[in-house]
């Protein structure tokens, strides 16, 4: 109950909002930031009331939707989702604080559209019925389109199409995948009997048992594939990055902030929770080790990860740069991934939260100096670092923990996976470290280019950045001090699951 | 005559009524060109109700019936239509009536 | 209480850089920061006084969780032994000390507050490396000292120079860490655990690993030790510590001297239980050449503190060696000693830096924005090198164009001398930090240190009587030779002779008490102090190294003492030193004292020789002047120029490596614009003829983007449909008639 | 079931005769007014389909209801499957008779003939869904061609309107002419016209070996050829741009829902209890040539799509591909399959006709067909953009929306039955949609406009009718009932 109404207050407060006059927006914005601080308000108590003793779902809602297929209203929480959906709950107030000021027009449509985006992003989180879970996943599209598509920069239009078509093409096959799944969730050894069922713990089970068709080998291989490449757009993995940075660099700041902190993550949720968890032989296919398919998926996150890292450290615009550190990121956590042990998964699950807080920081301060300075030409500033201090300040923070500065969170999640990579793919994870010294390079690199150095004259009447922002920096800050500093505070949220989940993929 | 003579036959309309209404370059042979095609079938339909159904059942000829009468409605529309035609575009040439295309 | 003390130790500091932060973001600052930091370092200094007395023969541990997945579980803690306690103690020690110095040497700074708040973190993180109980606290440390040497080198941001030196710094040790964390990795997955003590500790389970695994071993050693590469600046990562002299004085001595450089030889120490024979070999020789090429490159700079920079590295190569060789104790005391006296001579020249600086700082008559003013010294500097660029060395030729080391002229030796009237407290004390670093016999703890070491090697030489130990040996005994010559040549060339720049030296005057107080403490501390710890055998006990085939060697008898030496130890109290150094370079270690291998004898007076070798070669090129330094340089032009151009490191770096680099990154750039796109193209191009087929031809058109791409080709094809769509009517019957006929025909055929 | 007598069936037909009797009536009441302006007429009518629908409801539910019956010796059948096509008739005519008055393009002089023929339309696709006899097939075609030819041409001096209705019925006429001719066959082979005897026949003589497959074939093709030119299906879809964009919009709107719901229920009828049987597909797989035929359908309906500028040819295409979507269930001979077809009919009746309506309301307001005309729509008129974007969005396929579900369905079934490859031509089709439904959004919202551009009002009656098209855009999907018509279908499909 607690989390129907966290996902769909969200929704309530779009309709709230739709219905309040055009003029004034004072109201709207603070209606909507009302709408947001309440899901987090929810999703934090969710986090603190969750038992973390159990691998179980919990919170479980289940009733019946379209029964003559079987599809549920099925949804609940594990340690994995619960985190996710802080980190949205997070993010939506802040990224409501964000766009206080620097969304010109259509204030009320921009908020309407943000409330929906989060409703989906909330649900797909929670959703435990595959059908509902992609009518979740596909609900993020829309909004974000026009969110990119009307707020957007220059070149909006294209950045937005690109993004919703890319997408659109990869749930497609996912759709599939889904449907052949539901049509053989009730084939036993060749003769169907019984109900079909959208039901993922139903759908975990029963492709774990013998003779039953979800496993079969050779059908999860080709199902794990559709679903694969459905997120993988979304991760977005090496081949379908390409809409990463165009979308990134068009679309405003806070639309970017979810774009990175959620929309990515909803990648690899999907990933773990569909195809690692109900896939564990199509899995084991393409994480085994021998020959190249063997090596296939620590491939992709190795190619993530060094081809992101050079192409971010070949970018001049400060938000394409970002982005692309945001692909070479999500690398780590593919890695990690197909390491398929506990320290491979935790820390692949730790990094997309942590990705989540830290790249949401540094689009947020991209913003910050995009709305003073109109540019984000990285070359075109410089010896900022003596004009505004703090900023300065919090972007070495943003900076070192994306660079995975040991003590900031982003060490912690990187290292894991790492370490659980290495017990499985020694070569690639050892040129995969290249990533590290890249990141630094390019991080360390932009921070001279920006901030040292002399003062870039033009900017002699820069502003130093103000409250609000800081007020929109400084919970991710702390969260990732603390992440880096205790762990385990957010480990032990998910472990439990992790080990469930291990135990499912050791079972083939 | 057997059945095979009538199918030819109808055969031979059906194609001449194609080949018209393909063809011919003014609406009114267009028109005769349908009302060939729709020959054809009726008689088709008569022979084979006169061949292959017991003869008290008629229902082939009920049929032909109708599709002659159907017949004359659409050759009444089509006429109106073709006027209407000649008022708005000064000619009854099908190639000259292709406003609306791509 | 060891652990309260311990937990007081870490988080004094780190409360006042806390302190500084939280206030930073609502854009204030604590009134006295730094008076906040120093007190919070001597807090700390006090702790760890006490904490000498709480160390026991067998040390302790103490652990908590910190991650816990399931079966692995990875938890941080304290190690406390001696080594641990001596090693707070000195950094506290020289923190604080700093600490003070700065107070009079940042004053006036516009960001005087940072600098404390920078300092206390950086104290913080390098103490949490040195009591940290497993590998990843250590890299946590390891990393974070790293980022506060990054953000003290770049104090000055203003400065381009600095900018790229801190830069430099942080990049070229994060390539030797992401070897350390290789090496990590190699280490988890084969023991599951990166805790280095106790039952489950990583040296338990590697002692009980067969031969079999001893290349592996050996690999994932030198793998970590390649973190104590970078951070210690060893060849070939040394490049980065004399640029990071672009750093205030008072951060070189600290960081760049005493202690951060340090951690890098504390490590390889910590690893000593599970250092091979071959990954010893690797360490020793990586120490022993970086001795040398350092010293050599110090000989010809003028810059006094690039010569201490590389004084530095030399000194640190010789600890490593000591390790290397299995002189645990040696590297060690070495290490603490070197901490002392190389503190000192930074402290020292800042001292001196500090007098030539006010005197800029008066001479243009500057705002007082310290930024602004180092930037127009800079801008001074080139017309000084120019000005006076003919009547020194011909090195000054090469300098003007030598790779990225113009010298600000407070820096610059060769506008001091006869300083020693000027400021007789920074004369006295240097001189006695030099005369340690020299190896000076018996008054001064560098000799014994240095001499430990130097005995280490040749007795682990004579013991196996192996080649490489043999030039190890050699190598570390011209080090020393060369090691007195310029650090004499440096003490000549400023406080002795005649003052080089008139004005200059009138500005120049002695710094305020706050400077010199610590240069004295220091000085006292250069004396040998800190022997007693090291040479007490119970205090201090040398890991085993189970992996080590040593050819066990009887060990010669007790009454192989020379009188000189016996006389000099009962002499300087330190009679059970020696016996000490046995129980530090012996393979295996039992309780009672072995007697002496000649090996330390010879050592000693090998290297009393060099060292007054080198102070008199010094003494008659930069004071007598009988002999010129420019003929010699001339006489060996191609070695003057090797040095000069420090081995052309750097230039290797930049040329090749990091253009690579930049390269690299270009070509994925372009390959994501051209390749990806091209197969795009490639896919999108089959599409069309594909359909060409159907629908006929249409142009090719530019394109970018795999979206771009199917769009166009699908918009081309349904342009190509409308085309069909001629609007004349018999052209629509005439498709129909045609689909009919088609599909007749295709079905009559199946 | 014996087949009821004509006298008995009298009480059964009463929908169809109160069509007949109200259609006079508005003829009549035409007349007697003298206002012309006056909308009675369309008022008339509407009471006139209430009536109607009251009437299908009760003849289904107190006769239909139990099992089918077969009226006027089995001439028309009444069961389940003909009234759910009714009732969806009924809606979509009364929508269209609601944009009629909307719409400023007919000639207000000539309602009375508008209205009769749209009832008289109206009546010949009840009798298309029902009927089960070669004779009564072909008269409800001709019936439904015959006043849609009239009604495409219904604008008086615009040359445009007289071309669509003038290619529309030489097409038609050649279509339906060719239709006939493969019944005829059909007739001849069968030796009687009942769709049931057919089938029966048929399999009897194929099996026998005493008619070659070749025959079937070209009937089976002919009748397809006159089928695919009522639901636009590739080869015989030509007509319907040229005829959607000249014909005045709400005829448009008829055409592309309600006579493509006619055609299908014709389709499935005619194929499933006509071509049923397992030797017959044997013999002729025409399943499989429906297959080829829709995919072919959608893509050529979608690819033509993309580049059009005028929002009316665009949404004709659209239909086409639609058409396409539909085929695919009707591949399948699986109750699933035609289940899939009617709910994506109900999805699709609302979401087109209200998109269509917003092309109806911005040609009054903006008097521009074009995609340029839709500029700046945004914020000249909100409402409206956003019930258009939800229209597009559905067409598209895009959950949260119906015509999500509706694909969803239809995807399932076709999955089910193993046409992987027809399954992902459909998929990515509908990806390729999404790309020209976009354009229309982008004009609405991304492009930026004139400002001084006047923001346009619309009456309350206007949004109360845009709601009653976009609710059930939004909902349907959510409703169980909506997923029952799988058992629907069974009644028509002999097993």
């Amino acid at each position: 109950m607690l989390l129907s109404l966290m996902i769909f207050v969200p929704l309530v407060g779009m309709i709230v909002v739709l219905l309040l006059p055009r003029e004034s927006e004072e109201l709207v914005k603070r209606v909507t930031l009302l709408f947001t601080l309440i899901p987090l308000a929810l999703a934090v108590a969710l986090f603190i009331s969750y038992d973390r003793s159990t691998a179980g779902t919990q919170y479980v809602v289940n009733v019946p939707w379209i029964q003559a297929f079987n599809i549920q209203y099925h949804i609940g929480i594990d340690g994995l989702s619960v985190t996710l959906l802080l980190l949205t709950a997070l993010l939506g107030p802040i990224c409501v604080i964000a766009s206080w000021r620097n969304i010109e027009k259509g204030i009320k449509a921009y908020m309407a559209l943000f409330l929906l985006l989060e409703t989906g992003m909330l649900g797909f989180f929670a959703a435990l019925d595959l059908f509902l879970f992609y009518v979740f996943f596909e609900l993020t599209l829309l909004p974000m389109y026009f969110l990119i598509g009307i707020w957007g920069g220059p070149r909006r239009e294209y950045a937005a199409i690109k993004f919703f078509l890319y997408t659109l093409f990869g749930s497609v096959l996912m759709l599939v995948a889904m449907i052949a799944v539901y049509l053989n969730s009730n084939v036993v050894n060749g003769v169907a009997d019984g109900l079909r069922t959208f039901d993922i713990p139903t759908l975990i089970t029963l492709a774990a048992t013998q003779g039953h068709a979800l496993a079969d080998q050779h059908f999860q291989i080709w199902v794990f594939v559709g679903f694969f490449i459905g997120f993988a757009v979304k991760v977005p993995i090496f081949p379908f990055h390409t809409w990463l940075p165009d979308a990134h660099v068009e679309a405003p700041t806070a639309i970017s902030v979810i774009l990175a902190g959620i929309l990515l993550k909803m990648g690899t949720y999907g990933l773990v929770r569909v195809n690692m968890a109900m896939f564990p032989q199509g899995l084991h296919h393409f994480t085994n080790g021998d020959g190249f398919l063997g090596n296939s998926l620590a491939l992709l996150g190795f190619i993530n990860i060094v081809y992101g890292s050079f192409c971010a450290l070949a970018q001049t615009d400060f938000k394409k740069l970002v982005a692309y550190s945001s692909i070479g990121h999500m690398g780590f956590v593919i890695l990690g991934l197909a390491a398929r042990n506990s320290e491979g998964i935790t820390g692949a699950i730790l990094q997309m939260f942590n990705h989540g807080v830290i790249s949401a920081m540094l689009f947020l301060l991209v913003g910050v100096l995009y709305d003073r300075a109109h540019h984000r030409e990285i070359n075109g500033f410089g010896g900022l670092g003596s004009k505004m201090p703090v900023f300065t300040g919090i972007t070495t923070l943003a900076f070192m923990a994306s660079l995975g500065l040991p003590g900031l969170s982003g060490f912690v999640g990187e290292a894991l996976s790492l370490l659980g990579a290495y017990e499985k793919f020694k070569m690639l994870t050892i040129l995969s470290t290249i990533g590290i010294v890249v990141g630094a390079a390019y991080f360390l690199w932009t921070l001279q280019r920006v901030f040292l150095g002399n003062l870039n004259p033009k900017y002699e009447a820069l502003p130093e950045i103000n409250g609000r922002e800081i007020l929109t920096l400084a919970p991710l800050g702390i969260l990732t001090i603390v992440l880096g500093v205790w762990p385990n505070f957010a480990i032990n949220m998910f472990s439990e699951s992790v080990t469930n989940l291990i135990n499912v993929l050791q079972a083939i | 005559m057997t059945l095979q003579h009538y199918l030819v036959i109808s055969a031979i309309l059906f194609t001449l009524g194609i080949f018209a209404v393909l063809t011919r370059r003014n609406a009114i042979s267009i028109l005769m060109g349908i009302e060939l095609i729709l020959n054809s079938c009726n008689l088709n339909f008569a022979a084979f109700s006169r061949f292959m159904t017991p003869p008290e059942d008629i229902s082939g000829q009920v049929i032909a019936i109708f599709g002659i009468v159907l017949a004359a409605a659409e050759a009444a529309v089509f006429l109106a239509i073709i006027l209407a035609i000649y008022r708005e575009f000064g000619s009854i040439r099908p190639n000259d009536v292709d406003t609306l295309k791509g | 209480m060891v652990v309260p003390l311990i937990s007081l130790i870490l988080l004094c500091p780190l409360a006042a850089f806390a302190i500084f932060g939280l206030l930073g973001l609502a854009k204030r600052s604590f009134p006295r920061q730094d008076y906040l930091s120093t007190a919070a370092m001597l807090v700390g200094f006090v702790c760890s006084l006490l904490l000498l007395r709480e160390v026991v023969p067998n040390p302790e541990t103490h652990t908590v969780k910190w991650i816990s997945l399931g079966s692995i579980t990875f938890s941080m803690g304290f190690y406390l032994d001696s080594v641990t306690a001596i090693m707070l103690l000195v950094v506290t020690l020289v923190s604080s000390l700093v600490h003070i110095f700065s107070i009079g040497y940042m004053h006036g700074d516009p960001r005087y507050p940072r600098f404390f708040a920078f300092l206390s973190l950086f104290s913080f993180s390098m103490l949490f490396l040195v009591v940290s109980d497993n590998l990843l606290g250590i890299y946590i440390g390891w990393e974070l000292v790293g980022l506060c040497s990054y953000l003290l080198i770049g104090f000055w941001f203003e400065k381009d120079s600095a900018a790229n030196a801190c830069k430099k710094a942080f990049l070229t040790t994060r390539v030797g860490d992401v070897g350390m964390f290789i090496g990590m990795m190699m280490l988890f997955t084969k023991f599951k655990t990166l805790s280095l003590y106790g039952e489950g500790g990583i040296f338990t389970l590697a002692a009980s690993l067969n031969t079999g695994d001893m290349v592996w071993l050996s690999i994932a050693g030198v793998l970590i030790f390649c973190g104590a590469v970078g951070k210690s600046a060893q060849v070939p990562l040394h490049t980065w510590l004399p640029d990071a002299m672009e750093g205030p004085t008072p951060v070189s001595a600290l960081i760049h001297a005493a202690t951060m450089v340090a951690a890098g030889v504390y490590l390889t120490a910590r690893m000593f239980p599970i250092l091979t024979e071959t990954s010893s070999l690797v360490i020793a020789y990586i120490g022993g050449i970086t001795a040398i090429v350092a010293a050599t490159i110090a000989i010809v700079r003028f810059d006094i503190k690039r010569v201490l920079a590389y004084s530095t590295v030399s000194q640190l190569g010789y600890m490593m060696l000591g390790i290397g060789v299995g002189s645990y104790v040696a590297g060690l005391f070495h290490l603490t000693t070197h901490a002392f006296f190389k503190a000192l001579l930074f402290l020292g020249s800042g001292s001196v830096i500090h007098a030539f600086h006010a005197m800029h700082a008066h001479a243009h008559d500057d705002e007082h924005d310290h930024a602004h003013e180092d930037h127009d010294t800079h801008e001074h500097a080139h017309g000084d090198d120019d000005a006076h660029g003919h009547d020194h060395e011909h090195g000054d030729h090469d300098l003007v164009h030598a790779h990225g080391s113009e010298i600000p002229p407070d820096q610059d030796m060769r506008n001091m001398g006869g300083l020693r009237h000027k400021m007789p407290i920074t004369f006295v004390t240097m001189l006695i930090a030099t005369l340690s670093i020299s190896g000076v016999p018996f008054v001064f703890s560098g000799f014994w240190s240095k001499d430990a070491i130097l005995g280490g090697v040749l007795e682990r030489a004579m013991e196996w009587n192996s080649v490489h130990h043999y030039l190890l040996f050699g190598m570390a005994l011209l080090a020393a030779g060369i090691t007195a010559f310029y650090m004499f040549r440096l003490i000549f060339m400023t406080f002795f002779g005649e003052p080089r720049n008139q004005e200059m030296h009138n500005m120049a005057h002695e710094s305020p008490l706050s400077m010199t107080v610590p240069l004295l403490i220091l000085a006292v501390l250069s004396f040998p102090v800190v022997n007693k710890f090291w040479f007490n055998a119970d205090y201090v006990k040398p890991p085993e190294q189970p992996h080590l085939y040593a050819p066990q060697h009887a060990h010669v008898s007790p009454d192989s003492k020379t009188e000189g030496k016996g006389f000099a130890l009962s002499l300087f109290g330190v009679s059970e030193a020696v016996a000490a150094e046995e129980a530090g370079h012996d393979t295996h270690v039992d309780g009672e004292h072995h007697g002496h291998s000649p090996a330390h004898d010879i050592a000693m007076v090998l290297s009393i020789c060099v060292a007054g070798l080198g102070i008199l070669l010094s003494w008659l090129f930069y004071h007598r002047r009988t002999l010129s330094a420019e003929s010699v340089a001339n006489s060996f032009r191609p070695l003057y120029n090797l040095f000069w151009h420090k081995y052309y490191f750097d230039e290797f770096y930049d040329g090749v490596l990091v253009a690579l680099t930049v390269w690299k990154a270009r070509l994925f750039a372009q390959f994501d614009g051209s390749v990806v796109d091209g197969i795009v193209n490639g896919v999108g191009r089959l599409t069309r003829d594909f359909l060409a087929v159907f629908v006929g031809f249409f142009d090719n058109r530019v394109v970018d983007g795999i979206v771009n791409r199917v769009a166009e080709v699908t918009w081309a094809v349904g342009g190509r449909i409308r085309r069909i769509q001629t609007g004349a009517i018999q052209t629509y019957l005439f498709v129909v008639l045609a689909g009919i006929v088609l599909l007749i025909l295709i079905f009559r055929a199946l | 079931m014996q087949p009821l007598s004509n006298i008995e069936s009298l009480l059964y037909f009463s929908p169809e005769i109160l069509l007949v009797i109200f259609a006079a009536a508005v003829v009549l009441l035409d007349l007697v007014v003298k206002d012309r302006e006056s909308i009675a007429v369309a008022y008339l009518s509407l009471v006139g389909l209430g009536c109607v629908f009251a009437a299908v409801l009760i003849t289904h539910f107190s006769f239909g209801n139990a099992d089918p019956v077969s009226l006027f010796l089995g001439m028309v059948r009444l069961d389940e499957f003909s009234t759910f096509f009714k009732i969806l008739l009924l809606l979509a005519t009364a929508a269209t008779v609601l944009f009629s008055l909307r719409s400023e393009e007919l000639d207000a002089r000539l309602q009375g003939e508008y209205y009769a023929l749209l009832l008289a339309i109206t009546l010949g696709m009840f009798l298309m869904a029902s009927s089960t006899n070669l004779l009564m097939i072909f008269i409800s075609l001709e019936t439904v061609s015959l006043t849609s030819y009239i009604l495409a041409g219904f604008l008086t001096h615009n040359p445009r309107s007289s071309e669509a209705a003038f290619k529309y019925i030489t097409y038609g006429a050649v279509a339906s002419g060719t239709m006939l001719f493969g019944l005829s066959f059909l007739f001849g082979m069968a030796g009687s016209g009942d769709l049931g005897h057919i089938s029966v026949r048929l399999t009897e003589l194929l099996a026998s070996g005493q008619v070659s497959p070749l025959a079937v074939l070209i009937a089976i093709t002919f009748v397809l050829a006159g089928v695919g030119y009522k639901i636009a299906s590739v080869p015989f879809h030509m007509w319907s741009p040229d005829v959607y964009e000249g014909a005045p919009i709400p005829i448009t709107a008829f055409l592309s829902v309600a006579s493509k719901s006619a055609g299908f229920a014709l389709f499935i009828r005619f194929f499933y209890a006509g071509f049923g049987s397992t030797e017959l597909m044997q013999a002729v797989n025409w399943p499989f040539m429906l297959a080829i035929v829709s995919a072919l359908t959608m893509t050529v309906g979608n690819l033509a799509a993309l580049p059009q500028q005028n929002v009316k040819r665009l949404l004709a295409y659209s239909s086409i591909a639609h058409g396409g979507y539909l085929l695919m269930g009707g591949v399948l001979l699986s109750a699933e399959g035609v289940g899939a077809i009617l709910f994506y009919l109900v999805v699709y009746l609302f979401m087109n006709l209200g998109a269509f309506y917003v092309v109806v309301l911005i040609a009054n307001e903006v008097g521009s067909e074009m995609i340029e005309g839709y500029r700046g729509l945004s914020s000249r008129a909100p409402l409206v953009a956003w019930a258009m974007v939800i229209f597009l969005v559905s067409l598209a396929g895009i959950p949260p929306f119906a015509g999500f579900f509706g694909k969803w369905l239809l995807f399932t079934a076709v999955l089910e039955q193993g046409y992987y490859w027809l399954a992902l031509v459909g998929l990515l089709n509908s990806v390729v949609s999404l790309y020209y439904y976009a354009r229309i959004v982008k004009a609405m919202f991304l492009e930026d406009y004139d400002e001084e551009a006047t923001s346009v009002s619309f009456s309350t009656g206007t949004f109360a009718l845009l709601s009653v098209f976009v609710i059930p855009t939004i909902l349907i999907g959510f409703l169980n009932i909506f997923y029952t018509f799988s058992n629907i279908s069974v009644a028509v499909i002999p097993m």
